[in-house]
């Protein structure tokens, strides 16, 4: 075993060289990973640093001033009411978003899953909302849901639900809703293909198994389907949740983040201080908050689906 | 009714007239009747795609049957969902649930039946100790080796304590000397249940050593129903005596000429003569390699070495006949070793042979007796 | 000349443009917002005709209005600015902070700039200079449904709205008849444009936005008056359309062209719509137009000029100061105004019977007199935006109408700073 | 008792169909309602409360959006800018995938997870920064500017899609092919590329869908209305005074053709390369 | 240099105290020296992790030499590439390109090199037809069984005429059957082509019916390197005695004393003396299963008989020995078939057994003579 010692013993020479000696050896894998790194680093690299650094600035768009003001931003940030407004109102888009992309997206998924007739038809038709523009649909659902002119009132008018045309997007109770059922519309297709994929890499056989056991369709669904879907769901909630989180086109083309900010998240509150007010600095120090919240999301999100022994 | 049965413990697998055709018009089963005893250990055997797996299948409920009907205990069970048909299936797969511990998969069942947990336990545990997998409980499947994983299968089947025993392929997976162990096990698992047990493999090691009779298929068709030396030492037809022994038997096609009750067999390899009263014509004559010996022995076939395969305790010889137009393989004693090139005379004992008609069919000589050299 | 203040700038030009464009022609880029159908052919021909005359090259772009404050901004930082451009005067002191514009005092002060509407002129008009030279300006006046006062047995000819009390009385008349469509339009959506319908009341119950220093004065009694009325339309008198809040101001002037409503604030081109889908047998009423109601303190009309602006980066700025010339034409003006539905900008045009015999025009060139701009702020979006959060927060009963201005104010206050 | 079966069999059928059209038809409503609506006249369009089946259906705005708009500019410049995407992403996604896919190198795990780290900020949120960058970078206003971007928030899922699915190639056929003599830029377009098909076909497809759907870069870094691509063009049409419904909804209809096709054609391999890429990772 | 050896065909491999350590300090291969002839049919075998695949691929150039040298045709390849060794690979999973044709598949590294379309056209079509599978050369290898793909992977390897195979488990993929027919077939064409070859497996059958020499590794270290029947009959140690012949050797714990060049073999089943003049200690005694014979043969073990496995040619039997402590395997003629529960008297003959000392050394007993029973 002495050669073994030999080898496990970590050989001379500082660390730097060691360092070189590693890239080295790995030359091949890192020139490979090196145009995607510096691609974004250059493109996205800056933007982001630009961000945090702008967060520390108050950064008026109309003047080319910029004055160091520290963590002013954030100290204003966390005492002021709207920030704990917008971070409900973002966590329940985002939480009713993805539930619902995910359920639709489930039960489209487990209804496809068959050889059944028809399958392309219906695989193709469920994709159709993937391949609209998302400020089309957006446009496309305010106007399903206007009050004097949309279908949806028409619909509900017909069947006598309602005696007058409800403006579901201007009261301000109810009209994330109508903004979330467009943006659950337009991302279930993602979700659906997803999971069909997912599911149809479960061996029928475990069904069989689970038949043969006893199982009733119930159980099947319960004990089969779900456990062996979960490193699925567990990987497309997190980009949906990622996705949602920072999504901007939907809410900003249905409502612009009204009536009264009822429909804003953080995403469009950044927009309208940074962009629209100018307030640039402002605007940084919340998109760094918004995202530190979606990386630690991301890592607490990432433990739980490789601690299931899957590799990253 | 079928659940008082069940409780009787009459369970005994009746199929009769079945036959299976699948969406695409493809018939996999045809006009099959069988009955397994109570407790009886079937193997069904053939080669691949002979309908083996879809037999199997339509008794577990997995597949519908197309026509005829399956009995279980004696109740016709062809509408009865495999959840309630209390049998219990072992995939090639093994399909353990990839999720769950060993403990789990192997009590899964007997949770969804409602069983007490003490009851699960207990059962659980005994299954586990049976198998010798009772340190692996809290594993996951992707933990264990082949033959465990294959032994947690097994558990999953046993602790249900069914009826009736499906078993498809259940070693193909493991190594040849993993497959020989659980062979062993299997067996001395299921004399000690006493369930009726119906076996799939193409493999005709296991359908020898395991079975209390073998069911061989063939296209979709039965083609011989019977305990493994029967099917060995009597087999129906050629398919029957070129499926069962390995290396296969040996086929050689002869002209029978009869003069008077004396029948010779005649080929360009072979010739020979005995008293046997059987229609002239063109029949096809079988010796398994194991029947042949290093002497003339009433009747020979004249051959040339082409490879010896030392396999330790014997040698396998490889031949051709002498004019070079079939290959023979012969098993002889691990001391009897030709060289390549070597002509030799390779016997056997008439007795040891099997005769074959034109349609395959075997063609009993009760009247063989020790033949005369030509 | 005008073009002495530029002349330096003018050289040069003449040189790099000389040098860089290698015997090519010139090009000046005209960039223009929202041209639709009905306009465009008016730019492509009068474009053609400034080509030939001048031979040079006119990139002209049109953006929609969704947006065209965005690529203004993103041509300028990105150093692509247009030479010419068109956008409303109160962009002025924004741009004017990025030092975007080129001042056109030389045109304004000359006798260029003796044409406009002294009104008109002033609103280009920004840190004592003209930023800009007017194009086009629209107010607005009151349009009322002949059909819907006849059913709800009111005078359709000679309708009693002169105040806002008036408004009330026709609307509540309306509600309680026959009539099947809403009395009233109101605007409450997330828009800016909810601020310019809601500043009729503001402005005429002696309210005010900024005072002299800039400073906002947005919830004095009068505000608190005029937005009670504002919500009290919708949650007290239940005469408009079901809800405001999500209606914008295009919706309520949709519904009032296709015929579902009794009344609604609108520019002229809602008139001239309807009576071109009136000529294609599209729909079948008629409306009136009045002054919009007075209030206790007076009657306005909202304001808006467009302006046809330089921009600093510019290298063709002799070009560009033609180009504009070349559109003041004053036949151009008019078949601009006429075509367009924008009311003239140049007195000359104004007074031509064309305009001030219409029906359809007429109110609102009366109107004029009672025209009042927005004020000119740096940040007057984030402001307008501001009151439209308080306007939303009273119509959807959230706060009071006072509780909703204060709230408004203290902001504002904050932000001003 | 045979017949008993039969009726379950058909019973789960009937439900299965059910559910999958009544799920359809409140997926397809929306776009229902876009379809319709282009056969309705405009003023059609604006009746209140809103015609469900239009009243005098009419192809009209199918006749006149070639001559009405761009549209066929536009879906020009949607395909060139999609196309470029799709190019510029694979061309950097797939080394980077196959490195991390094939080799085990300090700094893999913080490579895959800070490319995560791009999707969890906003485009819009980057705007001003991505700005300077292309202005810097001399793209403003070319089709480049809206390629960048798209293809820098596309980047992530594309190297975590494919390299899932590199790692499903078992390394064995790249050692044949090595011992086949094969170099490592064969091995590649030779061996992995043609087996990585169906993520390719996904990859392909997101990326496309992405480049093809979105807005906000050729908003902001396009304003030549020649290089206008279909949601901009769209979003042109929108004015403030007056929006020709018809023809936008008919522009948007029109731009959705060309993927139907994609997606009939695709749907099959977009499924198989999420199973492996997207799923199995 | 290295082409012009080749062009002399002189490929022999050698291997001088080569080691492998992974980057996980993981030790594979450890001081391993070979020399494998011209021409010569060397198989490696040994048990799963024991460093077959190692050393093969370190041939192959696949891994990098931790330490010591490979030679190909005695020039040192240490540092160079897989594809400049002229050596063909057959996988255990046989690697085809799936999305090429069998023909494709074949050709690719030809098509490679550069060789001229018709010379392609002629080594494939010739290769095929060794083959035999001319007909399946346009069909992608996902239409093809286990076995075809086998003969396709072989195929490729063999159109490229190297001096060097290298087959890794090529046969653990298929059925039994299949395998003993491939295996046949593998020696054939390895004796036409007079290739060296280097073939790895973990199935002591193929080992001993395949190999001019056996190599046998286990934790990667070497056992033994000799002809098959040498491997079988003087094992060199205890590994090797185990592991080759199957069922496996039955091993005893014995105690021997000795009196005067007379030796005493004991343990709770087995007593006997025999002339050997051995030291005293704690050995351990070796049987095969087919060694035992039915009746007391100077040696014998007291046994009860647990299952009987009549294979058609024999009968394997499994017993426990009188005590219950150790289970012993014998094969026996098929016609003696005692019934379970039976005690029996396993007899075998002295010079039939093997003997190993305390550190697994094999103990020579040139001096055994017929024992006298005790
Ligand atoms: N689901 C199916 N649909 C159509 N045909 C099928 C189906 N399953 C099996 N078959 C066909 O039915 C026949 C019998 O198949 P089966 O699986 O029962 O064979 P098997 O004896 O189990 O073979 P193997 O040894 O390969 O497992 C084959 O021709 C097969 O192709
Ligand atoms: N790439 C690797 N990195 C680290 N350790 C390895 C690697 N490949 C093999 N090993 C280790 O080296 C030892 C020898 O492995 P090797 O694959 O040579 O065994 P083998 O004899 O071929 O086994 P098997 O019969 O299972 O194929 C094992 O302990 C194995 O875990
Ligand atoms: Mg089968
Ligand atoms: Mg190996």
């Amino acid at each position: 075993m002495s050669l073994a010692e030999e080898y496990t013993e970590t050989s001379e020479g500082s660390r730097l060289e060691q360092g070189v000696a590693y890239i080295q050896h790995n030359s091949r894998a890192y020139l490979l990973i090196a145009p995607a790194a510096v691609f974004l680093l250059a493109v996205v690299g800056y933007p982001i640093i630009e961000t945090f650094r702008l967060s520390l600035y108050q950064s008026p768009a109309d003047s080319n001033i910029e004055t160091f003001v520290g963590l002013q931003h954030y100290v204003e940030i966390f005492n002021s009411d709207i920030f704990y407004r917008l971070l409900w109102q973002t966590g329940r888009w985002v939480v009713v978003g993805v539930a619902g992309k995910t359920l639709l997206g489930l039960l489209i998924a487990i209804h496809l899953k068959g050889d059944i007739r028809g399958r392309k038809f219906f695989r193709t038709a469920f994709l159709i909302p993937w391949g609209i523009p998302y400020a089309i649909s957006a446009v496309v659902f305010r106007w399903i849901e206007h009050p004097q002119f949309g279908y949806l009132n028409a619909i509900l008018l017909k069947l006598g639900i309602i005696e007058q045309g409800v403006g579901i997007l201007g009261n301000p109770s109810i009209a994330w809703l109508g903004v979330v059922v467009a943006d659950i519309w337009i991302g279930t297709p993602f979700m659906a293909i997803i999971f069909l994929a997912g599911l149809q890499s479960i061996p029928q056989e475990l069904y069989e198994a689970a038949a043969i056991d006893g199982a009733e369709k119930w159980h099947q669904f319960r004990y089969i389907t779900l456990p062996q879907l979960k490193s699925v769901v567990l990987i497309a909630t997190l980009l949906s949740t990622i996705w949602t989180f920072v999504s901007f086109d939907v809410i900003w083309t249905m409502t612009g983040g009204g009536p009264i900010s009822s429909t804003a998240t953080l995403v469009i509150h950044i927009y309208q201080v940074g962009l629209q007010n100018g307030n640039l600095g402002r605007g940084a120090a919340y998109s760094v908050i918004g995202f530190l919240f979606l990386f630690v999301f991301a890592i607490i999100y990432l433990r739980i689906y490789t601690r299931g022994g899957d590799e990253l | 009714m079928i659940a008082m049965l069940l409780l009787l413990g009459m369970s005994e697998v009746t199929l009769s007239n079945v036959s299976k055709v699948y969406d695409d018009n493809v018939l996999a089963v045809e006009d099959l009747s069988l009955a397994v005893e109570d407790g009886e250990f079937v193997v069904v055997v053939g080669p691949s795609g002979c309908g083996k797996s879809t037999t199997l299948r339509m008794i577990a409920g997995l597949e519908t049957v197309t026509d005829g009907e399956i009995a279980i205990g004696g109740d016709v069970v062809n509408d009865v969902r495999p959840q309630d048909r209390n049998i219990a299936m072992v995939f090639q797969s093994y399909a353990l649930y990839p999720h769950m511990s060993v403990r789990e998969n192997m009590s899964f069942g007997l949770r969804l039946s409602g069983e007490y947990d003490d009851q699960i336990e207990q059962r659980v545990t005994e299954a586990a100790e049976l198998l010798e997998i009772s340190d692996l409980m809290d594993d996951l499947p992707k933990q264990l080796s082949g033959g465990q994983q294959q032994r947690v299968a097994l558990g999953r089947a046993i602790v249900r304590d069914p009826d009736v025993f499906l078993m498809d392929e259940p070693l193909s997976n493991l190594d040849a000397k993993l497959r020989t162990q659980m062979r062993t096990e299997i067996q001395r698992i299921q004399e000690e249940l006493d369930v009726t047990t119906i076996y799939v493999t193409h493999d005709q090691t296991e359908a020898m050593t395991m079975a209390d009779r073998i069911v061989i298929l063939n296209h979709g068709e039965l083609q011989q129903v019977a305990p493994p030396e029967r099917c060995y030492d009597k087999p129906n037809n050629k398919f029957v005596a070129g499926f069962i022994g390995s290396p296969s038997m040996n086929f050689f096609e002869v002209s029978v000429t009869n003069s008077g009750g004396r029948a010779t067999f005649q080929s360009a390899a072979v010739e020979f003569t005995l008293d046997a009263d059987i229609p002239e014509g063109e029949y096809t004559l079988g010796v398994r390699p194991e029947d042949f010996v290093a002497e003339d022995a009433g009747a020979y076939i004249e051959t040339v070495v082409d490879v010896v395969e030392p396999m330790g305790s014997d040698n396998f010889l490889y031949l051709e006949t002498a004019n070079g137009s079939k290959e023979v393989v012969a098993r002889v004693d691990s001391e009897y070793r030709p060289k390549r090139g070597d002509e030799i005379a390779l016997g056997f004992h008439t007795e040891d042979m099997h005769l074959f008609g034109p349609d395959g069919k075997r063609v009993e000589l009760n009247q063989i007796q020790r033949t005369e050299s030509v | 000349s005008g073009d002495g203040g530029s002349g330096g700038d003018g050289d040069s030009d003449g040189e790099s443009s000389g040098d860089g464009s290698d015997g090519s022609t010139q090009s000046v880029q005209f960039l223009t917002m929202g041209v639709g159908d009905n306009i465009k052919q008016f730019f492509e021909e009068n474009n053609t005709a400034f080509e030939d005359e001048h031979d040079v090259d006119v990139e002209f772009t049109s953006v929609t209005w969704d947006n065209a404050r965005q690529t203004v901004n993103n041509r300028v930082d990105g150093g692509e600015a247009p030479d010419v451009s068109r956008w409303p005067a109160r962009w002025i002191p924004q741009l004017v902070g990025k030092d975007a514009l080129e001042p056109l005092d030389d045109m304004m002060d000359g006798e260029f700039g003796e044409q406009f509407y002294d009104g008109v002129a002033e609103g280009t008009m920004y840190n004592g200079s003209h930023y800009g030279v007017p194009w086009a300006a629209s107010n607005k006046c009151l349009y009322y449904n002949k059909d819907v006062f006849e059913t709800a047995g009111l005078d359709p000819e000679n309708p009693s709205l002169d105040s806002w009390q008036d408004m009330v009385d026709a609307a509540t008349q309306i509600r309680d008849s026959d009539a099947s469509v809403p009395a009233l339009g109101l605007a409450g959506a997330d828009a800016i444009e909810t601020g310019s319908q809601y500043y009729h009341y503001h402005w005429s119950h002696g309210a005010d936005l900024v005072d002299d220093e800039g400073m906002p004065v947005v919830n004095s009694s009068g505000a608190v008056d005029a937005l009670s009325l504002y919500t009290d339309l919708h949650l007290e008198h239940n005469v408009t359309q079901s809800s405001p809040l999500s209606s914008t101001r295009q919706d309520i002037r949709q519904l009032f062209e296709n015929g579902d409503l009794g009344m609604v604030i609108g520019h002229v081109y809602t008139g001239l719509n309807i009576t071109a889908a009136k000529e294609n047998d599209e729909v079948d009423f008629d409306y009136g137009i009045v002054q919009v109601p007075r209030g206790p303190e007076g009657r306005y009309s909202l304001f808006t000029i467009d302006t046809l602006a330089i921009l600093s980066q510019s290298e063709h700025k002799d070009l560009a100061r033609d180009l504009i010339r070349f559109y003041f034409d004053e036949e151009r003006r008019f078949q601009y105004s006429k075509q367009k539905g924008f009311l003239p900008v140049v007195e000359a045009v104004g007074e031509r019977s064309y305009f001030s015999d219409s029906e359809n025009w007429g109110p609102f060139v009366e109107a004029g007199q009672y025209a009042r701009a927005r004020p000119k702020l740096g940040n007057f979006s984030e402001f307008n935006d501001r009151m439209v959060q308080a306007i939303q927060e009273a119509l959807a009963d959230r706060k009071s109408p006072q509780k909703a201005l204060n709230d408004a104010q203290s902001d504002l206050e904050d932000a001003m700073e | 008792m045979t017949m008993a079966g039969h009726d379950r069999s058909s019973l789960r059928k009937v439900r299965l169909y059910g559910v999958l059209i009544a799920l359809l038809g409140l997926m397809m409503l929306p776009f229902y309602a876009m379809f319709s609506s282009t056969l309705k006249p405009e003023s059609e369009i604006f009746a209140a409360p809103a015609t469900l089946v239009p009243s005098d259906p009419s192809v009209q705005a199918y006749l006149q959006v070639w001559t009405q708009t761009d549209v066929l500019l536009w879906v020009g410049n949607s395909f060139i800018i999609s196309v470029g995407t799709v190019v510029l992403t694979l061309l950097l996604a797939i080394p980077a995938a196959y490195s991390c896919a094939r080799n085990d190198f300090v700094g893999k795990r913080t490579f895959l997870l800070s490319v995560l780290v791009v999707q969890m900020f906003a485009p819009v949120v980057l705007i001003v920064g991505l700005f300077d960058v292309i202005t810097q970078m001399g793209l403003f206003n070319t089709y480049l500017a809206v390629i960048v971007p798209a293809a820098a928030f596309t980047l992530p899922f594309n190297v975590w899609m494919l390299y899932g699915y590199f790692k499903t190639i078992p390394v064995a056929l790249e050692e044949s092919a090595r011992i086949d003599g094969a170099s490592q830029l064969q091995i590649l377009t030779k061996i992995v590329l043609p087996l990585t098909k169906p993520a390719l076909v996904a990859s392909i497809t997101y990326t496309f869908l992405y480049a093809w759907n979105r807005l906000l870069f050729v908003l902001t870094f396009l304003t030549d209305s020649a290089k206008y691509n279909i949601p901009r063009g769209v979003f042109s049409m929108v004015g403030a005074l007056q929006t020709d419904w018809r023809m936008m909804l008919t522009v948007s209809v029109i731009g959705i053709i060309p993927l139907l096709i994609l997606f009939a054609f695709l749907e099959e391999y977009i499924v198989a390369g999420m199973t492996a890429g997207a799923v199995k990772e």
